[in-house]
């Protein structure tokens, strides 16, 4: 199979979605003239014209109108140029967005995805690293999808651009220049199931986005200690895909969550809340999570590093899970 | 009162005679619609929160009148009278402040959350200022599919310090966007009066940091306000991007139904009431042309308490939403298709 | 003891801490001219003039000026009308206020309170009846407060407004009118302690805010069955006193937790998070979370009163950590 | 270059010819500073993202030339002039800049992140729009404390678009705070220009919608700015309230060090870079008048190379942080008094 980067991966979706339905739009700040930051946004001015435009720094606007272009016949895509900045839209998400099809009963659909690209990288501190989907976890309506990979970005994003409801799909910004292999023409990747990245035994690995790469390092390593470690990638972080995590977990015994965001009040306190709710009789230890910690992303290397969730915070944690030391 | 900054060009005079008497009506339709609704809500009929229109009645009348079906409107959580005067039917609109099954949102929006989409009407909101950039996008819509649709975006004059407000305009207008933002400056942002919370001398002072035009008018004078809005409405339709046209005029009622109103005075209120009742005044004018009398008033009054009380035995003999009913809407699959979505 | 409400309490505390410091000023909107919708600020004004002060209709600058007059040497309490707004000062709360400290290396402190009436009341429907704790649990450098009593309300809102951090201080409005015992005179309740509401040996039951009377009703029918409900009553939900949840369910083996908010994602998964992490050996059930469905809240009366959870849904989890059955 | 629309009094006069060098010296020392910082930054010395202040040296220098050191500012991504102007140690920020503990925020914060609030520097801001109402609150806390300290806010172009710039503007008028809003407009939003995101003609048109005044001036011409800030600011410390100030400038340099700028020509940089170099600007304009001459300039570089040298010297022989370090300071309390508060 070929290989291209994940971000060209990206433009593939867009470009087949958008000659496919001309209701497709895409809008966000600095997208056109240079292309986007990671430039996922290339050449789509040349062929689609004015569906794509740059905005003025306001993502009340970019938001708030993604919702009303979407109640009105078209299927606006929008670019958060950094997922930092839902926060500055979080009202029109969360208040707006998310309730609109529940308390009109009903009455219209709501095609919209906003693109977010987040997570850790260069040293860009406190308000340019986080991973946010902790702060959107709470809020029913919404769809949250994270791609791991060149492939499923291209099938989650055109699955996503698809989606009657409103999708946040968030792209880790280490992932754009990756490059792996992506399968010719048009295919869709489905909202709503994990995949397994690599089954096991031992221990049930749930992760997401960037940090699916570093588990499959640590299970490597853990490999070369005899530990089995089955890989579950969410995909689709709401809804999740309960029944596959369960299904591992029921199988392993033991379950390690982890993801780039902070632990406190992150994803995995939901994923470690449901498998002992729903597995309690077949845990041989408890459901530990890894991921960064209690403080925003400093700015400095030893500091950046210090707070994210590294190889050996995950080996350590499925260590720890098997009742072996590390 | 003051009086309208610009001269539009007198668009009424064009109108046929029974649409100049429809304008009474739609003002007489939301009168009683209002006044009905304030009983029910002190009769404990109707639950929730109940922000009236009353004195308000000839904006969104005088603006409706310029809008076909397929126009937007974004509205606020004082929007009953936006819904009627879009064309919405008064017994769903009814059944759903009662909060039964048969209204629009299935019980679910009630008052500050109804919506009729099928009229073009997208919603009364909850947030204030959170329907300015719901009408641009409706107002993208029609770009990106080359349609002569518009919206209309309503808002208080205390929403209109909403940084939404900033966003919206900004954005609307560079993109020329087929929306005008139709402002109802009725002097009190619930408790506030517009000389406290709002810096400029008024609303349309704002749209120079635009590039637009905004105009003030006599939001009390039906004719005033169907003028201008003629005359914006097709500017926005042809191309020539959005406007502000705020509309002077002035909450006859508390903010909610039960507001205490200690921050005016009562000769205030009944100054107001006496002096610029948008019905009395566009009556008048229209007696004063000969084009309605007394009689066809009663008519219109008698016609609108009789289309109220059918909408009121509706909403009456309608079924409450059955309790799990509460599980659907969110999403376009149901929860059976994928239950994880709901949990 | 004298009995006085809930927001009469807040006043009391208000006005103490107004007279004993000169910098505590106040502003939020429609709180001047008619004391506040839940009369939580009458009287302030004859007594503080301009120091309590109306506002516009303009969140963000709402929470943004809080940051900088705290940075700058006064102490403001902002009120946020209705908690569900902190959604459109999301921005200015958790890229703003959070990290403030900690990104310019702990150079100021940042003495500010908002308080947040949440909760269901009355059919206020989707964007007025909302608990949004779960939207601020992964936001490192926010302290989140949450009274269930006039005395925890006076003596909380005291130590948050002497607190050298931010602190969002949630209020449930259903509290504000009822009336219970508060000590006459000075006191503070310290933040980031739990207290026991209610000693038991068979159920830990965690809760907050309005919910822990919920909770205690529940716990008194439970007890016509013969069970023993001991009931910890948060009242910090961040930092979360976990010391005194383990020690309960390190006694009564079973541990059950009841928000208002919506389950998925919530501080339930929190909670049951860590006591599954921290307390596994010691339980004899999986640990239950009950609240919200997972959906917006609706407004007819029928649905609200389903989406929300009841004291049967309170009774019914506790009896299933006891395998009992209902 | 347009030029300002008002005629400020020429305060510039009146300041003692040491302070007319001076604001020659603070220029020098920024230009000197962001030369060094776009050199470690590409030689991997200096991590993160750096935005250079380039260009628009006349702006920081004009204002800050009238502020105290306990009135404040607030500043922006592009924060680095502002730092230095405010009167803020070159060594400390060099070394933050490096990522260093000695760092004004002990390598947590980094260029976009530079705070030092010794000398009311309240911060750079990785938000835009980010500092607007942290100002306000600056100027609440004047209000409130009764001093006559004034709070600057530093903003750029595309900045004047976030719905932040409303909501503070209206507050600010409203409660008449002492704040001077200073747009810094270098024709750019990153990669987009005014002409594109910029509704109104001029920052400056939007002080009507606040009922404030709004100035353009020449932001590439020291003196000018500096005469309207002085205006400006007596006027906010007298309690006339805020203003807007729009310094016409431009961003000499690529949005951030790397930046492709791909969305402008080589020319039109080079046009700007030849007749509108503030530096070059001011010095004809001090030497026309015989209060500089080669000799000056030449001193004042040499001694901003001096001191850049040696806060390189001391960002490079400082320490890094200990990783664990990363722990502290979110709160006022330290983690181990209360461990549950970082967990
Ligand atoms: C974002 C937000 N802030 C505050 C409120 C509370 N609130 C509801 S209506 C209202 C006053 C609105 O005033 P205005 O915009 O003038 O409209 P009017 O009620 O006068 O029609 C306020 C403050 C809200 N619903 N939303
Ligand atoms: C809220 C927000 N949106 C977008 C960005 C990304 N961004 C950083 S700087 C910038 C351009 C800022 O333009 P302007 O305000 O004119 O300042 P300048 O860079 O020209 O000094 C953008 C879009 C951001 N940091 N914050
Ligand atoms: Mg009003
Ligand atoms: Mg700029």
């Amino acid at each position: 199979m070929r290989t291209i980067t994940f971000s060209d991966a990206t433009l593939e979706a867009m470009k087949e979605e958008m000659r496919r339905d001309p209701t497709v739009f895409v809008y966000g700040e600095d997208i056109v003239r240079q292309g986007g930051i990671f430039g996922q946004f290339k050449g789509l001015p040349e062929e689609f014209g004015d569906r794509i435009r740059d905005v003025p720094i306001s993502e009340t606007a970019i938001i708030g109108a993604a919702l009303g272009a979407a109640l009105t016949g078209t299927r606006p895509v929008a670019d958060m140029h950094f997922a930092d900045f839902i926060s500055v839209a979080y009202d029109e998400l969360v208040n707006q967005i998310a309730k609109n099809r529940y308390m009109f009963g009903g009455q219209a659909n709501i095609p919209l995805v906003v693109r977010a690209p987040d997570g850790i990288i260069n040293q860009a501190a406190a308000q340019h690293s986080q991973s946010v989907e902790g702060w959107l976890m709470n809020v029913p309506g919404l769809i949250l999808v994270a791609p791991s990979s060149p492939a499923t970005a291209k099938g989650l994003l055109k699955s996503s651009i698809r989606q009657n409801d409103p999708v946040i799909f968030f792209e880790h910004k280490v992932l754009y220049p990756q490059k792996g292999p992506v399968p010719e023409g048009e295919y869709l990747t489905p909202l709503g199931k994990a995949e397994i990245r690599r089954p096991g035994t031992d221990v049930t690995v749930v992760t997401y986005s960037l940090m699916v790469q570093k588990c499959e390092e640590a299970a490597k390593a853990l490999e070369a200690k005899g530990i089995s470690v089955e890989i579950v990638d969410l995909l689709t972080l709401k809804p999740m895909d309960t029944a596959t995590i369960l299904d591992s977990v029921r199988k392993t015994h033991r379950c390690v969550v982890v993801h780039e965001g902070v632990v406190n009040g992150g994803l995995g306190a939901e994923i470690a809340a449901r498998v002992q709710a729903e597995a309690f009789y077949h845990l041989d230890a408890p459901v530990l999570r890894v991921g960064a910690k209690d403080v925003p992303i400093p700015f400095s290397p030893p500091l950046e590093k210090y707070v994210a969730a590294n190889l050996s915070d995950i080996e350590r944690a499925v260590l720890r899970v098997l009742h072996r030391e590390a | 009162m003051p009086s309208r900054i610009k001269e539009f060009p007198n668009r009424f005079a064009e109108l046929p005679a029974s649409d100049k008497v429809g304008l009474l009506r739609t003002m007489v339709r939301i009168r009683a619609f209002e006044t009905r609704a304030e009983m029910l809500f002190m009769n404990k009929k109707i639950p929730g929160f109940v922000h009236l229109y009353i004195g308000e009645e000839a904006i969104a009348t005088g603006v409706m009148a310029n809008l076909r079906k397929d126009d937007w409107i974004t509205s606020t959580h004082r929007g009953h009278g936006h819904v009627l005067a879009k064309g919405a039917d008064t017994k769903r609109m009814m059944a759903e402040l009662f909060g039964k099954k048969t209204g629009f949102c299935k019980g679910k929006g009630g008052s500050m959350h109804i919506a009729d989409f099928s009229v073009g009407m997208l919603g009364a909101n909850g947030v204030v200022g959170g329907g300015y950039n719901i009408a641009v996008g409706a107002g993208m819509s029609a770009q990106i599919k080359k349609t002569d649709q518009v919206a209309v975006c309503f808002f208080g004059d205390g929403a209109s310090n909403r940084g939404t407000f900033h966003e919206a305009l900004n954005l609307a207008s560079i993109w020329k966007l087929p929306v005008l933002f139709v402002n109802e400056n009725n002097r009190y942002a619930s408790t506030t009066p517009t000389g406290y919370h709002l810096s400029s001398a008024r609303v349309a002072d704002r749209a120079k940091g635009y590039g637009i035009e905004g105009y003030t008018v006599d939001g009390n004078n039906v004719v005033e306000v169907y003028d201008a809005a003629t005359t914006l409405i097709e500017n926005a339709r042809k191309g020539k991007g959005p406007a502000i046209l705020e509309c002077l005029t002035y909450r006859i009622k508390g903010h909610y139904v039960g507001d205490p109103e200690k921050y005016r005075t009562r000769e205030e209120v009944q100054a107001q009431q006496r002096e610029n009742d948008p019905i009395e005044r566009y009556f008048a004018f229209l007696a004063g042309k000969k084009a309605a009398d007394e009689a066809t008033l009663s008519a219109l009054r008698a016609e609108a308490e009789r289309e109220i009380d059918e909408a009121v035995a509706f909403a009456e003999s309608s079924p409450l939403p059955d309790p799990e009913d509460a599980l659907d809407d969110l999403f376009s699959f149901s929860p059976s298709e994928f239950p994880e979505a709901v949990r």
